[in-house]
């Protein structure tokens, strides 16, 4: 904020008020319905016209990546000015522009690792939404220990040839590029890995849609037959992709914690305490009238409100240049457990309604928090498993040793 | 309470276990549900008819085998662990007790000889509401010349998709929230004014709304005496809430199991994630659920067997302890498998879904705990 | 809200984590204990008042130094964690903030100097019951020429074992249950009709039951006016529930250390028991209840000093919170240590005992999660 | 029962029936009060006089030990007809005459491990109450692992000479003699264990009380220097005592595990619901008014019913000749929970009443109750953590590996 003068900042505000007056079409303010989200690339077929501007437009000023240097595409925006665009397009409900593991992961992992020609080549398309990225890191056999993964990269001289399969790669089916971990070095765990990215195009790359409990398929399996790589398109250094990893995951978790999760089962559900209200009822004080469900709804709304300020505890104390990894830390083993006491709650609380699959004869929120308590079952696996999480506490914060 | 199975009943359990193990693998519920089959499984219904399993709780005279409560949850069970779609619950124990308790000699043999050979299929109409609420009928049945008129609508009944008679609970007098003034009525499916709502529940067994549109019935399908069918229905709620616990034991057993086979296999780390000791400890706090929930589930069978006077209390606990043991162990199986537990080609999720369905059932967790708690005084 | 400290409240928390570790260590307590003082310690008394900790919500005016409820928040869990027997909340701010609210002019420069000098302690005497319940008021207040006769009892007073002046909470109209009604009388130590009976309390901080028999009052000892006390008291309360919830996240916070240190030396089976992974995630829970809580209860102070319209629901959660955290950490305190955490010689009991007070004191998790629960409307 | 008629059997009882009839004296057909319990020994003082004569009677009949041998002192009964006066003492109300740690734990031992002089010498005095004995198993650096025991026991020729400290030891300071786990072989774990018996007045013995958190001081610290103990008080095999201690300490849990736990606080102390009732109150419906709690209360409630039908359960399983031993592991661990959460829901519900250490002002019921709270903490530390009996729960009856 040090660079900004009040007044400037404050002109700055009208110029981004007017601008979003101009630029951001109406059907852009209302709120986003499922199946209307951007998530760009090739396969994107704006389902809404308007959003297929909206991303142009923001694009082409580089606001779907305020904070990013202007070289790159980026909006070249500090802190301040980032806040006051956040503000401004609050305030008229507008609808973000696009979803994107490049704008979330990818792109902030390369603007930190990548060389100069990597990130001249990758970030504009990311910042535009042209490209679509997904993440190719767990393995069938290796999933809370990630660092043991085995798909084979060996230097072909010319390339790199790739050989091996993930699984739990998010929209690997829809995606155009694929930034992946493979093992370069197998005389070795964590040492022995490289960061790659490559073409979903590229021949022998075969992505397989996993159906969930839920009836959804966000992920895939992703098989990889002698995939022919070009040596630029490693990032950081040979066998140096842990660092990158570790790094990313934390950009994961971070997102993840800040409540992005799957599993709410999106728009129109309502909270536990209003289904109760609904399907249990209230005494004549008002109370809801099960006082078992209700002390135990109660507690999670204590929970969600704990969680929430603890965010912002974090957030602020992390401004004021003071240490939050230790707060931190519990951010992921929290919300998973917050969102799925909430998803728990609200099928409890909806009795017979909850137990809809497809369908008359049931509400659609109904059916849909029915298939949200199902798909929040993997928040507390996605990510790293919350017992990962509080074996990290346990040892990374809480200095308790290993078995001597 | 005797909790040591006679040899009779023993060998009825190992009939069932090799059954649900042999012919009901969990893969047929599966099959049904790709099939879009809605829980309808006639070849099964067949099978389960042969072993005389629709039987248990028909006295001889009318065809059955008159075996018992305690053998009826030993197939409950079995079932439960491969979460299989059957009738038997709705048919066997609620259908077959109601008439059998309640029903006129002519009723009795007009319908549980029918019961008992799996030729018909019955399912109990009661509640309106999306919680469990016994009292809570607003269905009217109003006498007309020959008979009743019944207007109303019932939620959520299981089977209710295939059911040939229904026994719809409706008032004859009072009002919502009375004991008194309760009737059961024998609806058959084709009768004018009924309609049936099919439903696709998150567990694959189906099941149905019904309304009851001007629904004209005469004197001869009043089941029991009008007006007072609330103590005969309790016993008959507490005689299922019973079964479907021991259903939900096999179902939490199964699901158990099969986690602890995993945990012997799997390795992260390099290690068998078995041998992480927090996960030992939840496994073990587990098993002890299990041991104690079995307890509750073998005393309250054979407490309905001797016609002790605390079935009631004994049907709330053992009930309770079946939702929060199931709900524990349906919720760590998914865990504990990790990312394949999420995937639809793994039975984790399968187990999950049955679970949600038979805690809400007859009265989930909060509601038992009330009513053990009135029942106790406090 | 705020999160951050400012310097003078960051200067404020040092000074008052430096004097419970170096002048009141736990050992004060059991030493005030074996000696009978039943909680009573003039000497720190008078160190407390030296570094003008009972007079941070009183304004300079009155010889305070007014530096709000973040300051005091963190003097409060500053000496949680030695769980010192000081007068604190009930002098500093249940008493301070009441006759600063809701005191005329001669009150406040009558009362307030003599806090903030520690030169008396106050009581607020309020409830009648076993458990916290602000409007079951049925002390009586008659109206009498000169002022009020006070009839009633009130039960487990905090500091009543010493306390120079009583803040009586009494009903002057309506009857137990009604908001409306309810007046404020300060009732020195030594006036005629008020007995006081002195208790043995388990963590050996002492109180009292007081019973009123005829006491009067003039009309210069109402504090506030007559009848309409309630809004005044309840923020006054909830002052206090904040209050003490930062006394209990230092209580549990140092128990919390003080096991995490046991895990790190203790030895079994040729390992630390701190490599055991169970222990080690019951650990991290407790880390994360700690964190999660210590996030409540800095926003509800800080939402005191903002004067913002949600300090109830704040308060409830901050409290509710603090219950469940210390509850679960003073527990798992005695287990990890094992038998010498059972053994009187050893700290674990010391803080067990406390704990249990400290939630019962001003409403438990129970009635703060209903009360949350009422705000928000279910 | 194959060797008794229904009609012998119904003959015995009527024996039974009319000694009990002239030998109970009236005093002990009432409730046992706590400060009238006979632990019996050479400290026995008999707080109530007519407790020495019923002592004296049963012992003589060996009805104290009904099951033992004859030849010992003891009852000489079969099950069958133990069972029987089981059934006429409960009857007529009669007090137990005797608590013996030599009755429920050194006596069995003894008399499956001992040699014929031992229990010659031994017995008869546990069956008439007139030797106390005390268990000297935990040391300060051997607790959950019990076999990390370091007492030193030293063979002198003519004697043992033993120098060490125990911890732990219930009542050491009330007893006349000690049952012991010293080390005779310090190359090796469990197998350098062995069991010895003395008398607590040998020279170099010395028992202080613990006083524990609940205000009371059931165990000692007990010192041994250079204590000489004649080499026929060796138990069972030179190294040969683990065998021996792990069968006490099955006797140990089953004793705990049938609910003879410290911690219920003593005689006159309510249930939660009671208190419940008292001191929160109930609404128009009859419910307790704390919803919260109620709900907790019926858990436990029911939690405290599948015990009782576990325990029942495996007891008719055991005598129908089915293996138990699974259902039995359980019991140790749910018994502590179950006793702590009584206590704690019984606390809760006292409210302020619940917070009284001593003196007046708080009822005699509820200052009982708060150190009955205390007390039970020691239930789940107390003849085994419930971290080893989860473990053992684990390990022996899921077969779950340790690390490879």
């Amino acid at each position: 904020m040090a660079f900004d003068a009040p007044s400037e900042l404050e002109s700055f505000r009208t110029e981004v008020r007017d601008w979003l007056e101009a630029n951001c079409p109406e059907a852009m303010r209302t709120p986003l319905k499922d199946d209307e989200v951007v998530w760009g690339g090739s396969r994107e077929t704006f389902k809404n016209p308007d959003s297929k501007v909206w991303l142009e437009r923001m694009g082409e000023k580089g606001w779907t990546a305020p904070e990013w240097p202007t070289e790159y595409g980026g909006g070249g925006l500090n802190r301040a000015q980032a806040k006051i665009l956040q503000q401004e397009m609050k305030r008229i409900k507008a609808r973000p522009p696009l979803f994107s593991f490049g704008l979330w992961m990818f792109g902030p992992a390369l603007l930190e690792f990548g060389n100069e020609e990597q990130k001249k080549r990758f970030i504009p398309d990311i910042v535009k939404g042209k490209t679509r990225w997904c993440q190719g890191y767990s393995e069938p056999g290796a999933g809370s220990d990630l660092a043991g993964l085995q798909t084979k990269c060996e230097d072909k001289g010319d390339h790199w040839l790739i050989n091996g399969q993930k699984v739990w790669t998010s929209y690997a089916d829809q995606a155009d590029w694929i930034f992946c971990l493979v093992r370069t070095d197998s005389s070795v765990k964590h040492e022995g890995i490289s960061f790659l990215v490559f073409d979903m195009a590229t021949p022998g790359v075969e992505a397989r849609p996993i159906k969930l409990i839920s009836g959804s398929s966000p992920f895939c399996e992703t098989f990889f037959s002698d995939v022919k790589v070009p040596k630029d398109q490693l990032v950081g250094k040979l066998n140096g992709g842990w660092t990158i990893a570790k790094r990313l995951l934390q950009f994961e978790r971070s997102s993840i914690s800040a409540g992005g999760f799957g599993g709410t089962g999106g728009s129109g559900i309502l909270t536990p305490q209003e289904y109760a209200k609904q399907h249990v009822g209230v005494d004549e004080t008002g109370r809801v009238a099960d006082g078992d469900l209700r002390a135990r709804m109660t507690d999670h709304m204590m929970f969600a409100k704990a969680f929430g300020m603890t965010v912002q505890r974090s957030t602020e104390q992390a401004k004021a240049g003071q240490e939050v990894g230790h707060t931190a830390s519990i951010l992921k083993y929290a919300a998973a457990k917050m969102n799925q006491d909430k998803c728990e709650l609200i099928v409890e609380a909806l009795g017979t309604e909850g137990l809809g699959w497809s369908g008359d004869g049931f509400a659609d929120d109904a059916k849909k928090a029915t298939r949200g308590w199902l798909r929040s079952k993997g928040n507390s696996i996605e990510g790293g498993t919350s017992e990962v999480n509080l074996n990290v506490i346990a040892k990374r914060v809480l200095g308790l040793r290993e078995h001597q | 309470m005797s909790f040591v199975l006679s040899e009779d009943q023993q060998m009825l359990r190992d009939t069932a276990e090799a059954f649900a193990r042999d012919e009901f693998a969990v893969s047929r519920l599966r099959g049904l549900r790709d099939a879009g089959a809605n829980g309808v499984d006639a070849e099964a219904r067949e099978k389960l008819a042969e072993l005389g399993f629709f039987g248990v709780l028909i006295p001889e005279a009318h065809g059955g085998v008159d075996m018992g409560m305690v053998s009826m949850g030993q197939i409950m069970e079995m079932q439960g662990r491969t979460i299989a779609a059957t009738p038997v619950l709705q048919t066997a124990v609620l259908g077959a007790s109601l008439i059998n308790m309640a029903g006129s000699e002519v009723q009795k043999s007009d319908w549980l000889p029918k019961i008992a050979s799996g030729e018909i299929t019955v399912a109990l109409a009661l509640d309106e509401g999306t919680h469990h609420a016994p009292l809570n009928v607003a269905t009217e049945a109003e006498k007309n010349g020959q008979g009743y008129t019944l207007n109303g609508a019932k939620r959520f009944v299981t089977d209710g998709q295939h059911a040939d008679l229904f026994i719809v609970v409706a008032r004859t007098f009072g009002e919502a929230g009375q004991s008194h003034g309760l009737s059961l009525f024998l609806v058959p499916r084709e009768t004018d004014g009924l309609s049936v709502q099919i439903l696709n529940t998150v567990d694959s067994h189906g099941a149905a709304h019904l309304s009851l549109d001007d629904v004209s019935v005469g004197e001869a399908h009043v089941l029991g005496a009008a007006d007072t069918a609330w103590e005969t229905l309790e016993r008959a709620l507490d005689m299922g809430r019973i079964a479907l616990a021991a259903e939900m034991l096999g179902t939490a057993q199964a699901a158990f199991e099969m986690t602890l086979d995993y945990l012997q296999t799997r390795k992260q780390f390099g290690q068998l994630i078995g041998s992480f000791q927090a996960l030992q400890h939840r496994a073990a706090k587990m098993f002890t659920d299990l041991e104690m929930t079995r307890s509750c589930i073998a005393g309250a069978l054979s407490a309905v067997d001797e016609n002790r006077n605390d079935i009631a209390e004994l049907a709330s606990l053992a009930k309770a302890r079946a939702c929060e043991t199931l709900h524990l162990v349906s919720n760590e199986t998914v865990q504990m498998h990790g990312g394949i537990g999420m995937t639809d080609d793994h039975d984790s999720g399968l187990y999950l879904k049955r679970a949600r369905v038979q805690e809400a059932l007859l009265g989930g967790a909060t509601y038992h705990r009330d009513r053990y708690a009135k029942l106790n005084g406090f």
